[in-house]
This record gives structure tokens, C-alpha cells and sequence, in this order.
């Protein structure tokens, strides 16, 4: 029987510690880091390598650094992913490491494209078995990657490949603002965001900002899906740094850059983990330790507002 | 008149973008090259980003990703990563640009792994968006450091296909990508920091089209994997103009993917 | 070779005449009434029929009395549609006079459901061939619908129903505002107007208002898809009248009871269309023979403005 | 206390709704028992629209489609039918109400034509998004009038699949279901202006569960086109309550769908 909001009674708002303690179990499938280079939950990464998950499997596009972290601390059993490394910079050495080395330990790695990693997200939130494109005909992505299948269409006979659904244990979703029931705006580039949460069978909400119902309700067009998905809502602000939150605050490359340099060893990345990750509590002391002044050099400046729209009858 | 490799590639690049055409800009390069082509010969050309995003002009800031900010602000539609990928697929988008770790004779590029394949040497990135774009593109354009051990008789991995190989079916270029199903498109050209190629879609060559000023036709053969075959009209690259060199400079004052 | 932009160097920008006449041919499949109750373009409509619009294959999950005014007048060869009549009155009679008595001319119905129509459109979006579902099966329809593939999935041999893609030569849209070149703001229920966009080879917009570029552009999560594809641009205030336009205006449900009680024989659907359709030049003289006082009182009157966003940087 | 057949059937329909639950909500009685449901026994139960609409609270105004402006003000989630249906696709649905012109002994449902399938006596609108909700909700609640012609041991054409037939491969019922490749679902209540039918999924028959105040076993079964079957515990239906009724006045204080 599928899960109701009742389950939730006490409430959804929670700290990062418990969201992650009570909807991400060691061998889940996580679909998280799914707006490309934006919204990117490391916070929630963080306090998964916190808790020493294991046997994860990590679901998204191109997941920049997010997965690498993950894969670093030796949580990742499986990636199905399109791109995974350092966007700014190229290689994600920590990733190089387990697939060449299995350092700290083996990984196995679905590839995919961006576009078959919607199409199998979305196919999931259709309740369709897979979904067929002409993508890939041709690569050698299918080959190395069990899951997607070469058939030809029943209706002409000509090549296609299906792409099997997949859905998440559970999707975590870095948004702009939400209510305590886990009714969300989202905004910006959504990457496969929507279809991610439509997939899996829990949805965990990492938020800028707790705001009234009433102000989700003004906007309906701007929610992702619905709340009665949504199993935990954490207040987290500054949750995606190092990467960009519309309307809040920008990537910071540079941080992508010194992650890159500091990664290049497992020692070196032990360090960096040490002081960035295992040495802070929470998201809290991480910003505290970024400092004031690189953390307001982040936030928005050049502000633009939305034109006016009427929900009106 | 001064100029770095770099920046005659984005010169290059913004050649191939025709106008009123709907481009696939990748980061880096193409993307300066979406904004000197919009600048100069191509006034009307729209840009598009597998995050999600449809431009009609550069964003207000240099970006390092595609998902930054800038690129969302005044954007003409910010939607889903399907959709406009959907886009390419259903045949709206006439050219895509790509790079890629290693690429053969027959514009096949690899950015999977290097060596075997399941103890490779290298484990590289993967994919992305780059895949589809090569599947989907009416047109493809790729950008790549030109270096011996890149530019391959064969690339150990297949990532995005280009025009294949020949097979007991047939020979490569456009007929092997219409007998593995693929709609459309192949690799139009090869830009690198010596050359520009184009292919022959007959026979899914790679053909040296131009040598860049100060290169020439040996060195180029002498960093280059594959026997080179030449274009009829193969000479060298026509260099930047101050204009151009201008508009470049003015969307990469610092030079961070230029210098 | 693909339309272009420059096609439209002269402007997007013209009356609904000129834009039905441009690109609505005979024989034309025209995917209109996308947003299901709401943002209907019976003005759009109504031009169709005062060109005589011929063998038109009309694509749309409930048309709410635009498909049936068109098939009473003679303009449709087929139907792809999951429910054709008067949501509010019940059966459409100029549906049922085409379809039992060929009255005024035959008429094919492929049918759908509100899903399937909406996932032929989205495959057709996505250049998938078609896409598999689980809806439907057991289900009649695509015993009479041939175009519905009832397969087994490669993945483990359970029955899939395949869902051909549909591409409409042009989809029609109704939306609240847009600038010149076709950039547009859609809000409210949507239901299968992006995806039918997004399908088309072309696309007509009939807006509300036009606006500023940089209005749009203010909030580009609200566009439902990009300027090239569109053609045409109709500056058409009222343009969905019976229907609504959230923001705008309500529906004018006593308009439909009318119709109902109007084209119940061939000969009232004639005075009908003559009276509303035949009789008005345009939609202006449409809504002056509304009345003012009648148009003032289905104006929204009760506003309700989304929670403002910022896009900044 | 008096009341209209209809707004029985509206008490009928809420009395389906349990706490927590998420509905696919059609239009008229259904609606009303969206409203009802909310304010009296389940107020935490949500309202899914095929329009695109979610919705924890019934519109401030009465409906006359689903797409009317006051149903999209204040929802809290305005999106494609796509991702509405999907949801129930997924299984995330837990209860659908539809109607028909026509349902038969095993809860198939017609809405597209009566007589012969090329010849049509009567062509009706066709699906909507009903043979969605009839596949792929987890319970299915059907409101029609009672007629005799309505009720029938078997309808001309099956839009909404309901329990189906018996065949060679088995019986009717949840096993039809499942031969057919349906994910879940089946009907679980039939209400009419004189009873409500529960159905037995193991043979897929409607089984009478109650008859109206004023009506009778007897008059149910004249008025309906196959031999009953009684529920062990089959009784008069529980008539609504003042609170009941007060709250279905509210939402329809003119008598648009209950009179």
C-alpha cells in the first residue's frame, strides 16, 4: 500500500540529520542534483557522507562534484548518470579513481545520456515501462549499459532504443521556497527536477525558504509536483553552495576549482573532506566556515523580478 | 594582428553558425562563438542549452557553466532538460557544437573511457548532452585541442557517433548513420588548435579543409592519427578580423577560455 | 529543409484572417482547444469556418464545442480526440449527426483518451515513434482507434498499448500575453497545449495581449515553448470567448447551454452559425454583439497576483 | 428531513473518501463530494483534475467544468494533464469517480456509442480522461442515473474497462483485469438515484450493497438489466445526515447539480 501523508502527522519540516536519517537508507537509489549545474543538494550529500551511507546508488544528468564527493567516501555502490566529474574544471577525480582503481571501492556505472536519463525519469513518472527514442543509435552507450535495450519499432521496423523507467527510492529537490506540507516554487533552469520528483517514490525538500501556503497557492504554476509526495522538508539556506541558487545566490566557481585541486590524491581528498564535510556538523558551520564575506560576495545583486501575473476569476 | 589559437578557434567556430539558425551552444568556445556569431554575421541565430534554456542573446555575464545565473536571467524560456532536447530530436535544431577527449577518421568521439573497457585507463566524464546532440543535430560541429594521441585512426569508445565505420553493410558516413537509425546529421566540422576539417559524408572522412596561419599541412599530418586527406579547396585558415578579435575580447575581458 | 525565422522577417504580427489563411490549409491536421475547458480559440475557429476550411483533421483531448461548431459546418474529415461535445450541456449534436448520420458530411473518429492524446503529442515533442502505456488496455477504443498498437514490452513480455506520435501541420494556441516574435506567457491549466506546441511543425498564437519583449523574457519559466516555432501572432482580446482566460475572463457557461438549445436540428445549428459565426465579420463585431454589459460581467473582478520571483544574478 | 435523490447520491459518493486519500475528482456529484468529504470525515483528503489542477480545498465558486478560473485560483498545483494522469499511471491515486451512459453486470463502462460500432444509433463525446481513471486508479466509484436501459448485462462498447468478461483464459473480475495487463483498479461502488452496488472482485459481479430510502429491492432490480445479486449484508442506504446536508447546500446553494 503506498504511503500516505498521514504518515506524516508530526509534520514534515525536520533537520537535515533526521530527513537523511529517516528517507535515505544504505542501498537506496537517490535521485538528487537533478537541475544540471543549479540547485545542487550538497548539503544533503554532506550529511549522507555524515551518516557513512553505503551502497547508494546516485540517479542524475550531470551531477558536477555532487557525485564525486559521494563516490569519494566510498557511499556509492552504482551511478546511472549522463556526465560525472567537475563541470568548470573536467575530470572528477574521485570518480576516476573507483572506476579505474576501485578506490576506496568498485563502482558500476549505468551510462547514459542527459536525454535518456529524463526520458527513463520520465517514463517512471508516467508509469510507462520505458520509453523509445532514436538517441544513442549508433553510440556505444547501450552497449556498455545493460539496461537500454535495441529493439526495432513495431511500426515500421525501423531501430529504436527503449529506455527502461527508473525510479528513485527517493529524489531530493533544492528549491527556492516551500511550505511546511512541502508545497514548493520552483524556478530557473529545472533540468529533469520535475520529472525526478513525479518518478520517485519519496521526495525529500531541501529549502531556502519556509513561506505561508498562501504565497505557494498565488503561484500554482510554479510548483514541481505534489506535496503529498513529499516525505521531509529542511530548511536549509546556502544548502546548494557551491552551486547556484536563482534570485539567492551564484555558483561559486572558485570553489569548484580549489575542489579540483585538492582532489587530485586520496589523501588530498581526505583532507578536503576532513575539513569541508566530517569536520563541520551542519550547513551551518559550513557557511560559518566559508565566511561572511565570500558567502554575501555570492548573493544576487543584479535583481530581477518577475512580471505581474493574475490567478484572478 | 595578435591572436591566440583559442581565439581563432572561436572564429572558426562562429563560421559554421548561419543566420536565423538554432544553435546548441555547449560552454567554453562555442559559447563565445554563439556570441560573436550573434554580434556579427548571424543576428538572428537563438541559442540553446540542454539545462533547459533558449537564448536570443549572450548572457550578461561570462558563464562557467550553463546552469549560471546570468544565463537564466532575461532567457526566452526556461523549461525542462526533455524539452529542449526534445527539440533537437524532433529535428528543429540545424547545428550543435561538442567537444570531446578523443576523436577518429570518421568524426566518432569518445568521452567514456580510454583503453579497455572494463579496465579502462582513463575513465573520463561521459556524455552528458554530448551524445544526444550528435544523434539529433542537423548539424554538428566539434572542438578539440589538436594533439596525435586525440586525433586517432579509432577511438577505443563510441560515445557520440559521428559517421561510424565501414561494415559488411556498407561503408561509413551518412549511410552507416541511416543504417543504425539515426534521423539526421553527422559532423559538418573539426576545429582544432592547428586545423579546421570537414567530412565527407560519402565516405564519413575527415577531410583538412584548412591549416591555421602558422601551421601547415605536415605539422598538422604530423600530430594527426590518420593518414590526411585533403579538401580540394584545402588553404590556409582565414584569420580573425580586428572586429571579431573585439567582440571576443569583449565577452572574455580576462581571457579565462580564450587565453 | 525546416522553416526559418526569416520566413517571418515580415513580422508575426497579423489579423486572424490572414493568419488562418496563411497557415491553415485544406486538409490541414490542427491541434486546437489544447488547455481542455480553458484558453479555447473559437475565434480561431470561427475564421476556419467563414473560409470554409475543408477535410480538416482536428487533434485535442475535449474540445467543449469548438469541434463540434467546425464539424457542423462542414470543415472536418477526422477527429483525433478523446471526448468531442458541450462539457457543461452534455452531447454535442452536430457530433452526432456527422457521426451517425453524416450530416453535413461523414466524419472519422480516432479515439483517444485525455492521456493518450496527450502522450501521442509528447512523443511526437520528444521524436520518439510512440510511447507505451498501461492505460486503456482492455479497454474498446483501440479496437475502433487502429492507430493504437496493442504489443507486448521486449522488457518482460507484458501487454503495452503504443501510442503512434501524432505531429499536427499546426497547432493553435490561445495564450494571455506575448511579445511580436512569438514569445509568450501561458498560465492556469495548461493540459496538453506545451506539448502540442512543442509537436507542431507550426504554430498560431491568438493572445490576449501583446507585450514588451522584456516582459516576457522577466519570467521565462512562464513561456511554453520557443519563438521559432511559432508563425503567427494574432492580437485577438476575447479571442476564447465562451471560454476562460485565467486573468481575463470567466467562461460564459450560459453560452453554452444556449448552443445546446440552439443546434439541436441541423436547421438551428444553421441560425446559429449564421447569427455568430457567418453574420460577424470578426471577433470585435462578435463581442459587440455580445454586449458590453454582458462581456463587463464575466471580466475577472476577484485578482489574485502570484508571490513575486526574482531571475536575478 | 428532506432531500433530492442527488443529494443522496452526493453523501454516497463522500461516504467513498477516506481520510488522507487522493482523488481523482470529476465534475458535478463528484465535486460535491470532493467538498464534502473535505469538511466533514476526511479533511486532509486531496482533489486531482485531469485539467492539470491539485487541490486541498473545493473552488470558492461552484464549477461547471474543471478548467473554470475559480478552480486554479489558490490550488496548489496548476500543471499538464500529463503529469496528472501520470500520477495515477504511477499508482499515486487512490480513488477515481467517473459516470457513463451505460455500465453493465461486471462495472464496464460505455461512453462512446450505442448499437453497431460502424452504424451508431447514438454517438457519444467519447473517453475523456475516464477509461484513464477506470485503468489505472487503485478504486473506481461510478455515479449514473438509474434506468433500465443504463444498467445492462452487457454494453455495446467498452470505454472504461471495468472487470470485463468471462473468456477462455478465466473469469471476470480482478483476474480479467490483470490478463489484460491493467496495473490495479476496478470499481468498487456503482451510485444511482436508487442504490449503491459494491462489486465482487473475484468474480467481477456488482453486488447489490444498498437501496435507497423510499425505493426497494424490488423496484432495483426492475430497473435494472440483470438478475441481482445481493451483499451478505445488503440494507437500506444511510440516509444523509442535517450536517451532510448543510455542507452540500453550501457548496451548491442554487441547486445547480443536486436539484
Amino acid at each position: 500500500m503506498q504511503k500516505h501523508g498521514n504518515e506524516n502527522c508530526m509534520g514534515k519540516l525536520m533537520t537535515m540529520s533526521e530527513a537523511i536519517a529517516r528517507y535515505v537508507s544504505d542501498g537506496a537509489a537517490v535521485a538528487i542534483g537533478l537541475a544540471l549545474e543549479a540547485l545542487i543538494p550538497h548539503a544533503a550529500a554532506h550529511e549522507m557522507i555524515r551518516q557513512r551511507r553505503q551502497n547508494l546508488t546516485l540517479i542524475g544528468p550531470i551531477s558536477d562534484i555532487l557525485f564525486d564527493q559521494l563516490i569519494g567516501a566510498g557511499c556509492v555502490a552504482k551511478v546511472q548518470a549522463a556526465w560525472v566529474g567537475n563541470v568548470s574544471e573536467g575530470l572528477g577525480h574521485c570518480y576516476r579513481r573507483a572506476s579505474e582503481r576501485a578506490l576506496p571501492r568498485s563502482l558500476i556505472t549505468e551510462a547514459h545520456s542527459n536525454f535518456t536519463i529524463g526520458l527513463a525519469l520520465f517514463a517512471a513518472a508516467m508509469g510507462s515501462p520505458y520509453i523509445p527514442t532514436r538517441s544513442l543509435l549508433g553510440s556505444d552507450i547501450p552497449r556498455l549499459n545493460p539496461t537500454l535495450r535495441l529493439e526495432s519499432s513495431p511500426l515500421d521496423d525501423s531501430p529504436v532504443l527503449l529506455v527502461p523507467a527508473i525510479q528513485p527510492d527517493v529524489a531530493i529537490l533544492h528549491v527556492q521556497r516551500c511550505d511546511e506540507e512541502g508545497n514548493a516554487h520552483l524556478w530557473g533552469n529545472t533540468g529533469v527536477a520535475q520529472e525526478a520528483m513525479l518518478a520517485a517514490r519519496d521526495v525529500i525538500l531541501i529549502t531556502e525558504e519556509i513561506v505561508a501556503h498562501q504565497v505557494i497557492a498565488s503561484d500554482p504554476n510554479r510548483v514541481p509536483g505534489p506535496f503529498f509526495k513529499v516525505r521531509a522538508v529542511v530548511h536549509e539556506p546556502g544548502g546548494a553552495h557551491p552551486a547556484a541558487v536563482q534570485g539567492y545566490y551564484n555558483r561559486d566557481h572558485a570553489f569548484y576549482h580549489a575542489y579540483h585541486t585538492a582532489t587530485r590524491t586520496p589523501e588530498g581528498y581526505q583532507t578536503w573532506l576532513d575539513e569541508w564535510v566530517l569536520g563541520v556538523p551542519d550547513r551551518t558551520a559550513y557557511l560559518a566556515k566559508l565566511g561572511e564575506e565570500r558567502w554575501q560576495s555570492l548573493r544576487v545583486t543584479e535583481h530581477r523580478y518577475a512580471a505581474a501575473v493574475d490567478y484572478g476569476y | 594582428m595578435e591572436y591566440t589559437a583559442r581565439e581563432l578557434m572561436v572564429v572558426c567556430a562562429a563560421r559554421q553558425i548561419r543566420d536565423y539558425e538554432r544553435v546548441f551552444v555547449g560552454m567554453r568556445l562555442p559559447l563565445l562563438a554563439f556570441a560573436l556569431a550573434r554580434r556579427a554575421h548571424a543576428p538572428h541565430c537563438a541559442g540553446l542549452f540542454e539545462s533547459g534554456t533558449l537564448r536570443d542573446a549572450p548572457s550578461a555575464e561570462l558563464l562557467y557553466t550553463m546552469s549560471d545565473a546570468p544565463n537564466i536571467t532575461d532567457s526566452l524560456w526556461a523549461t525542462s532538460t526533455l524539452n529542449v532536447i526534445g527539440l533537437m530530436a524532433s529535428g528543429e535544431i540545424d547545428l550543435g557544437f561538442i567537444g570531446g577527449a578523443e576523436i577518429d577518421h570518421y568524426g566518432n568521439l569518445n568521452t567514456t573511457l580510454i583503453g579497455d573497457w572494463e579496465h579502462p585507463t582513463v575513465r573520463l566524464p561521459g556524455s552528458g548532452g554530448g551524445a544526444d546532440i550528435a544523434s539529433l543535430a542537423r548539424r554538428l560541429a566539434i572542438i578539440m585541442p589538436h594533439e596525435r594521441h586525440r586525433l586517432r585512426e579509432r577511438v577505443d569508445f563510441v560515445t557520440s557517433p559521428g559517421y561510424g565505420y565501414p561494415d559488411a553493410k556498407g561503408p561509413a558516413g551518412s549511410s552507416w548513420r541511416a543504417r543504425q537509425g539515426l534521423p539526421r546529421g553527422g559532423p559538418s566540422a573539426l576545429i582544432t588548435t592547428l586545423a579546421v576539417f570537414t567530412f565527407d559524408p560519402a565516405t564519413g572522412e575527415a577531410l583538412l579543409q584548412s591549416y591555421h596561419p602558422g601551421s601547415s599541412i605536415a605539422e598538422v599530418q604530423a600530430n594527426t592519427g590518420w593518414p590526411l586527406r585533403l579538401a580540394p579547396d584545402c588553404a590556409a585558415t582565414v584569420p580573425p578580423t580586428a572586429a571579431e578579435l573585439d567582440i571576443i575580447r569583449a565577452s572574455d575581458p580576462h581571457g579565462v577560455w580564450t587565453r
